[in-house]
């Protein structure tokens, strides 16, 4: 039998495989493709303090293996999530992550304390990293002090785990992780998307209305291999990866690179269901290099 | 339960500049779908699936007619399946087209490809004993398709920008010819449904929308439409594509 | 009939299309497949000061829409190029780039006054970017204070123009294009390869022997496509544009971002006539896109 | 002038577990082909081309053929391609085999698709006159391939490393038996052809080489192997995939 079961912070996560924060809405949907208490977690669509429209339309863009995406964290608002959201979900029996987005430190408190006082959310995640919104999100994530006060503040103010999900758009991936480490971040995630544009050649203007969206899909997956490499060997709380995955076999790509659980995000959208399929494939892929257990395969992709 | 399936492409022909009608077979959408609703379509290469719209359902033959036309690379390469092959698909997606079904007559407005799913409803209606009257608007006359088949259905007015065939002009040029109706449907692009919308804001209508679709079953927000200046909003893929006339803010 | 020519700081081009660094070799092996005089410029392999044998293979991958490539500077040295191969390009009556690499701004400086004594190089290419070596190159491409020193001596050192290569691996590409542009670039040519990784999951490790590789191809397009667009909004200097160009409109939507003049990689390894079919195509392109000449359509994508 | 062709497959069949035959039309390359060159591939959905030795070569034809396993999706699709399909090729790439024309007996030492090139050239060679045997390693039974038509050219010995079939062990373990030869060529995994080059040392021999390419034609540097200690090195596309034994260090 191969063992897929992962322990993390405030996680006890029967498989190491959930779909990624914006791809999966809060369940609904894929409820009808699938049962959702097969996951191993469900990371939940952004929450911030208010409700939000996000962004106007066009706010999505294919691009060659990837896909940009512009929605501007639209949400209904951390309340109305915990009323009418979380108690779906947490009908599966399944671990649920908040993802905690926020204009400023103060926001994002606000929305991590909504959630301490939530029944069911196991864990937050935490969005320093949105390049689809005019202020916050980003600068959090490209800032290391930035990026620690908020994960210092945010940890104070909730005793749930905090998984700080960092973003790929900065010169030292590696500063960032050490800074939200240092600052009690019990996890990280890696990694959101990457800024990119597409210009529509006919309107001679950038095809998304927010003008630039986040590279997400099978085109960004070496760069967040990468990071999570270079991070793995400089950190050592837990990471869960994302960034491309489709399959079974990125997932263990993901598991060597040093992830402990992984996240699917764009690939839902293909395919719907991307997340069982990769957890049934999950026991023969691992067996097949060589593993016996998903904690075996973490990490492994490094020298010795 | 929500479905992805294998549909059997049974044939494909260009029956117009660049627009193609294909067939796909596949037992469960035949059965599921309405018209109104739409075809998520993978084509090898591509992250993101392809909505294209239902334009006849043949529940005996089991099989789902849909016409598209080559925009980008998605759509030429699904112009080039070849019959036999499978084709990936999630659907029946969205919500068809609710009318009364007691109505006497019904008018179809429609623009280029947002025609296709107004012959599929025209069809439906006409079974239900109701009336159908047909704008076809078009850009040019070799753009011109499935004029024959609207007129089976009913009276048919075809228009086209440059008015190398039919009338000259838009689609709502002739909407004052066509008479009464106790309600209308109409699909095409955004511009075309605001003027028609506008045009006849009086009466009881449907239009159906398009927009650059991420998921395609209403979980990532890419193709939300407002409802209100309050930030309601409607889900284009989910939702939708059908609203009703007023429903949404065009 | 189409204008192609495009006139930038010492370059005259007749078109705006040129083989990118690294991509073309000197030359030689793609003009066994055309007639090189049809290029708008060649831009030469990175020259160091002394020659290097680079790095241990496998030196390249595939990824989705792209690859990685870890070659480390493999080159003969600048004063074997000027011998060897600047004379056999300089037959072609092509404006010739010279890319100059460096471990220090000693070397940088070195391989500059080369190529300024030597006849033949109309520009040069300043590669602070490159990834794939132990020490320099990709330091002084994330540090706007030393690419605007190497910049400023490489300047100082030769009267050739200057096209400063940027590194899309940081947090804040406009920084390192102000950066340059005041320390008296003539030019930027954007992007560099974005540092990825595969692991190899039979092997367990990184399927590069150098580990990490640059990644290029279509998939890295947005990202180039985004950094012009904000660059071209912050610096008045021309744009020498690259990353994931295959086509004409391709080529069309780097010219909208901001872009003068383009590149070609990866393109050419799968496509030997990358190059000339868009020359050849781009005259189409722009006519169906409204536009008369390549001049025209520069930096078009943006709001007036 | 190198060329870019395209190349029309004309079969494709599975002649063992997972390794595929497939014959490709095209005038100019199964004209300019020598043995010991590759085509370099272009499959669809991939940056990169694939490249695959020259197994044989029907100048009246105009064919090439290529024998390949299906390693990882490159060349699964390769393999699903069907006849009357066109393949987009660079080549012939690199250089061939070279020898001396006059010489008695030529040993051709292979393992699993380092195969292929061995049989065009053996092929060649028996034409020349010259005597050929052949030592072909395999990893197991169901691999093995070509066996009859390697035994029509010369005295052949097939090994498995499990002893499914033939001889057990590797190529080098029956090295002895074979007597003796004017000069080797062998083509295989990096240890094979350091264990046939290390036990036939003393020999004449030709080696030919497989690296991850990049460009496939010399101008990206992807495919190095190093010549001496001192920085020298060849490039496997252009200046290989052929080399004299002991011209670059395995
Ligand atoms: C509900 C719905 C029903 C539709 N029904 C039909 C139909 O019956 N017949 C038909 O010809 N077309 C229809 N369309 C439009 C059709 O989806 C696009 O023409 C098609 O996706 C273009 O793909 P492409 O790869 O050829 O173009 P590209 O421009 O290369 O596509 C790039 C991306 O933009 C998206 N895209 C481009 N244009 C549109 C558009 N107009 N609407 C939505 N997404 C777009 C593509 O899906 C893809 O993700 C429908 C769209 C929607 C939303
Ligand atoms: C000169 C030369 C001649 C060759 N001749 C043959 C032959 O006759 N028959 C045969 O079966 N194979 C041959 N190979 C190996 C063949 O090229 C690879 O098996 C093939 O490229 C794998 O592609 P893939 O997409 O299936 O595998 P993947 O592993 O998915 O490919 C990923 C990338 O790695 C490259 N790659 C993977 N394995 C190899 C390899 N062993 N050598 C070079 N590149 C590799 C691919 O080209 C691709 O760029 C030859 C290689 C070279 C260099
Ligand atoms: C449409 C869409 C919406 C997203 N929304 C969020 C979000 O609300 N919060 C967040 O942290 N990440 C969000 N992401 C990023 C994903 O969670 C994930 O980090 C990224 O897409 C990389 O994974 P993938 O390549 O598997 O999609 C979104 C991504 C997409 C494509
Ligand atoms: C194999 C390879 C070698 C390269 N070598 C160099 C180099 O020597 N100097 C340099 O400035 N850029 C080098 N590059 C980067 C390219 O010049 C170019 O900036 C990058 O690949 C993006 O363009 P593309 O997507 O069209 O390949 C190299 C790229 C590749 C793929
Ligand atoms: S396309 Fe995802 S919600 Fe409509
Ligand atoms: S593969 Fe490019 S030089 Fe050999």
């Amino acid at each position: 039998m191969t063992q897929l079961t992962v322990d993390l912070p405030g996680l006890m996560l029967k498989n190491p495989v959930m779909p990624a924060s914006g791809c999966f809405g809060f369940g609904r949907e894929y409820s009808e493709f699938y049962d959702l208490k097969q996951l191993g977690a469900v990371i939940m669509k952004a929450a911030t303090g208010e409700p939000r429209y996000g962004n106007k339309t066009p706010r999505v863009a294919e691009t060659p293996s990837g896909m940009l995406n512009a929605i501007g964290l639209q949400n209904p608002g951390a309340e109305k999530i915990i009323v009418n959201e979380v108690p779906f979900l947490a009908e599966y029996n399944v671990p649920i992550i908040a993802n905690v987005a926020g204009s400023t430190v103060e926001e994002y408190v606000k929305v991590a304390s909504l959630f301490n006082n939530a029944d069911s959310v196991n864990a937050l995640e935490l969005n320093i990293s949105c390049p689809n919104v005019k202020e916050g999100g980003i600068q959090f994530g490209t800032d290391p002090d930035m990026a620690a006060e908020v994960t210092e503040k945010v940890k104070a103010s909730s005793h749930l785990p905090v998984y700080v999900k960092l973003s790929p758009n900065v010169s030292d991936i590696v500063g960032m992780a050490k800074a939200v480490e240092a600052a009690g971040a019990d996890g990280l995630s890696m990694i959101n998307t990457i800024t990119g544009m597409q210009i529509n050649l006919s309107s001679r203007r950038p095809l998304l209305a927010n003008k630039t969206g986040g590279m997400s899909g099978g085109a960004i997956k070496p760069i967040a291999i990468r990071m999570i490499y270079e991070v793995k060997q400089q950190v050592s709380i837990p990471i869960i990866g994302m960034g491309g995955i489709s399959t079974a076999e990125d997932a263990l790509e993901f598991l060597l690179a040093g992830a402990s659980a992984i996240a699917v995000g764009t690939a839902n959208f293909q395919n719907p269901y991307a997340c069982p399929e990769i957890i049934d494939n999950l026991p023969h892929v691992l067996q097949q290099h060589g593993f016996d257990s998903v904690t075996d395969a973490v990490g492994k992709g490094h020298e010795r | 339960m929500k479905k992805r399936v294998e549909m059997i492409v049974k044939s494909v022909s260009e029956i117009a500049l660049d627009t193609f009608e294909m067939t796909l077979e596949n037992a469960f959408t035949a059965k599921a779908a309405v018209p109104g609703q739409f075809l998520h379509l993978l084509v090898d290469g591509h992250t993101l699936r392809r909505p294209i719209s239902i334009a006849d359902i043949n529940r005996e033959k089991e099989t789902i007619t849909i016409l598209f036309k080559q925009i980008g690379d998605g759509t030429k390469r699904l112009a080039s399946f070849q019959s036999g092959m499978k084709v990936s698909a999630i659907g029946p997606g969205g919500n068809g087209f609710r009318y009364d079904a007691s109505m006497a007559t019904a008018l179809l407005a429609g623009g280029g490809v947002g025609i296709p799913p107004l012959y599929c409803l025209g069809k439906e209606l006409r079974k239900n004993g109701i009336q159908v009257k047909a704008v076809l608007g078009f850009q040019t006359e070799n753009l011109v398709f499935y004029e024959e088949k609207f007129r089976q259905l009913g009276e048919t007015y075809v228009v086209t920008d440059d008015g190398s065939y039919g009338y000259q002009g838009f689609v709502t040029d002739v909407l004052d010819q066509t008479g009464n109706f106790d309600h209308y449907f109409s699909c095409g692009p955004i511009p075309m449904l605001r003027a028609v919308t506008n045009k006849l804001g009086n009466d009881s209508g449907s239009i159906s929308l398009e927009e650059r679709l991420g998921c395609g079953v209403g979980a990532c927000l890419a193709c939300v439409i407002p409802a209100d200046s309050e930030g309601g909003y409607r889900k284009i893929c989910s939702d939708g594509p059908v609203f009703a006339a007023g429903e949404v803010m065009l």
